[in-house]
């Protein structure tokens, strides 16, 4: 029995984001973000779409391409302190942006993929971070029920990749990537290396091809992707 | 009794059911009989709930690789192996395109009760629930009547449901049907089996099209 | 910086274990259950056990050992049908066992390793498996509550193991072990082979070291961890 | 404006605070220069919230490999990687022994504010919410007074807290100071530095045992 092909041209896989789209973006700083995915997605010019990210990249890269252009509605992250630009947007008022724990933010995104309609816990109780947030009782002890956290897509990058989509992540880009990959109804993927059926073992599959819709081999890596020079 | 042939026929019938790029999850039993009738090159990932993607076929056998049945399965280009949790997220996000599944009772509602007979048999659901209840289409293979004759396809279940109004399609070895919103839909006879021994055999209202039935 | 060595011999590790205990084991069938473990828990001899476990194996072998010994009160699991001494004992009212759905099992584990206080699902919303849970209802949608699942301890068999804990686990015997390393107040794991720190690639370790406490080398494989004949 | 020499005194101090065997996260800043004076040999893993277990020295750059903070650090034997999820897991379910953190301002009570300073600093908490409130012992690090020399250490907070009654252990350099159920203890001084300067500096009541005071 063989496996699906999920090969995929870049164009056409992101050709598929419409207008006011969720899409969540793996990565935690530059490891894990994928930057050619974004890059298209701004030729692409989908608007008024909802970031999901772990942070915002520093200015000039990555999902800034996108607040730049103009792109993003909202951005939901767990903070944007190594972004200028993201700060000076948020406090004119060009950009909404909603805080989440870093933690909770992976669990309920984590959760979404799950497929259950969120979690319960005590992170947050007592300071104003639980305000507004759906309180449950549990034996007497308090928490706050924590939503999962869906999308409608998912760009991530992937290490290595085989045609059906499992895939394989380098050390510390792995992050929220097989969350979102899991939570998003629609999964792209750029991979630096496209190998053969097989080739991964089952036991190294870091997201399994069952989550993964659209498999895009990188040509090569543009600088982006390098060790920033501080 | 149920024929050889009328089994093999309605093996088949399912088996069609299943198409390219489909992600699967087969029950023990009968479901899983209908491998055999798969076309080898179709691209299918069969789903195993203890956590496997890309179930291969029973093979020779490895102590560590064994489905969620217990059958020594074996590994093929593309599959994954993962924890329970992972697994489930598979089936509960809607990653699986189609379960057939076995029943004790259906519903013409949709309503499938196959994980307990109380007083009788009550050895837990395994993960029979959250497959009946999030996978997309839900089929249920299972012959049209009891050892006894009695009528499986019944107006209400009378067991305790695993799921409620989950299943999409019967599989017998006398018909097709659908469960619609509309009611039972008789879709398919099998060859030989009229509409009135259809009737006959199922205990839920069932609604038969004017034009003529395929027969499978 | 050096690892911690979490080397521990296999009487001391399972003497930690007292009376009331709860404890959760690794496996689904043969594959992941830690047959070396459970055999030194029935010679330790503790009792009125709560175990955990995905199935209850077969009649005289794995967490039966511990039934037909009567040191277990209360056994939570998805299934014993593969088990007729677990189903004779339960009807003789010999043995209390309560049943979870698999999937469920599965996420109220991972969700105590999570560190959160439960979920919440439709899962069997409408069918009298949600009776008696705690309704919990989002945006006019409803779900049931379900409890986080720890335990005092969890044994767990490893493929490969290091002398931190950092673990790998064979094909279909990973299923609970993750999980139930992450979810117990005390991790104890038999591995078929201790490899020197650093053997087990970063990325290729199914569970982390800092969720285990007591690594165990097997000497040998007896036989019952082999191929079932039927 | 902080000495150079009392600033390495604070270090080392806090170093000694890191056992055999924990698993410890170091906060961006202050904390992570902690690690400079924790010996080589001592058996600690050290955890980053971006999905590391056992993170080893700053070292040659590898793009795919940075700490929560940035940088770019090494594998040593017996490092894993995961993913986010995983690595909160560790974090909310205890298995973290020690966290070291940055403050704007602690309680006396343990309250900690160090992520918002409203209409000034809002770049969001990342993962110092859960490092704070789930870690079984949280050390702060900070300066005893702000630039300005207002104590940092108050009798309550006036910023956003990221976590309430939270804070173990207070590191600064002039003091060491722990939250009790009675109060704020002072523990330590630091060399030079008198209990009155200290209690002028602190803006929390502060406890101060009988005994001679150790020096560090």
């Amino acid at each position: 029995m063989p496996m699906l092909d999920k090969s995929c041209g870049m164009a056409e896989a992101i050709a598929r984001i419409p207008d006011g789209a969720s899409v969540m973006l793996g990565g935690f700083g530059v490891p894990g973000t994928p930057f050619c995915l974004i890059q298209e997605l701004v030729r692409h010019g989908a608007r008024d779409l909802t970031i999901i990210k772990n942070d915002s990249n520093e200015a000039g890269m990555g999902v800034d391409w996108l607040l730049q252009s103009g792109q993003v509605a909202k951005l939901i992250t767990s903070h944007i302190g190594l972004n200028a630009n993201a700060v000076r947007m948020m406090n004119a008022g060009a950009l909404e942006v909603e805080f989440v724990a870093q933690g909770i933010l992976a669990e309920r995104i984590r959760s979404a993929g799950a497929g259950v309609m969120g979690f319960v816990t005590d992170i947050g109780v007592g300071t104003e971070l639980a305000e507004g947030k759906q309180v449950v009782t549990v034996d007497g002890q308090t928490g706050v029920f924590e939503p999962s956290l869906r999308a409608d897509f998912a760009l991530l990058h992937a290490a290595r990749a085989d045609s059906f989509g499992n895939l394989g992540f380098a050390a510390a880009a792995r992050n929220f990537s097989p969350l979102m990959g899991m939570a998003a109804r629609h999964t792209i993927v750029e991979a630096e290396e496209v190998v053969p059926l097989g080739a991964i073992h089952p036991e190294d599959v870091h997201l399994p091809g069952p989550f993964v819709d659209d498999v895009i081999a990188l040509p090569e890596l543009p600088e982006v992707y390098g060790v920033v020079e501080r | 009794m149920v024929s050889l042939n009328a089994k093999e026929r309605m093996l088949r019938r399912a088996a069609a059911d299943i198409e390219a790029g489909m992600t699967v999850n087969l029950g023990i039993g009968l479901p899983t009989q209908v491998l055999r009738y798969v076309p080898a090159d179709l691209p299918v990932c069969l789903h195993s709930e203890n956590g496997i993607a890309g179930v291969g076929p029973v093979g020779k056998p490895d102590r560590n690789l064994i489905d969620a049945g217990g059958a020594y399965v074996s590994p093929i280009a593309g599959t994954s192996y993962f924890d329970s949790a992972v697994s489930f997220a598979i089936v509960r996000s809607g990653r699986l395109d189609l379960t057939m599944l076995g029943a004790f009772e259906v519903a013409g509602n949709g309503d499938l009760a196959n994980w307990m007979i109380p007083g009788k048999f009550t050895p837990g659901a395994g993960g029979a629930i959250e497959l009946a209840q999030k996978t997309r289409k839900v089929a249920v293979l299972t012959t049209h009547t009891d050892k006894k004759g009695n009528p499986k396809i019944l107006e209400a279940c009378t067991l305790p449901l695993t799921a409620r109004a989950c299943v999409h399609r019967i599989f017998t070895d006398m018909a097709v049907c659908d469960v619609t919103p509309e009611g039972l839909v008789l879709r398919e006879a099998a060859e030989g089996v009229s509409v009135a021994e259809i009737r006959e055999a199922t205990g839920a209202r069932l609604i038969v099209p004017d034009a003529p039935l395929p027969v499978f």
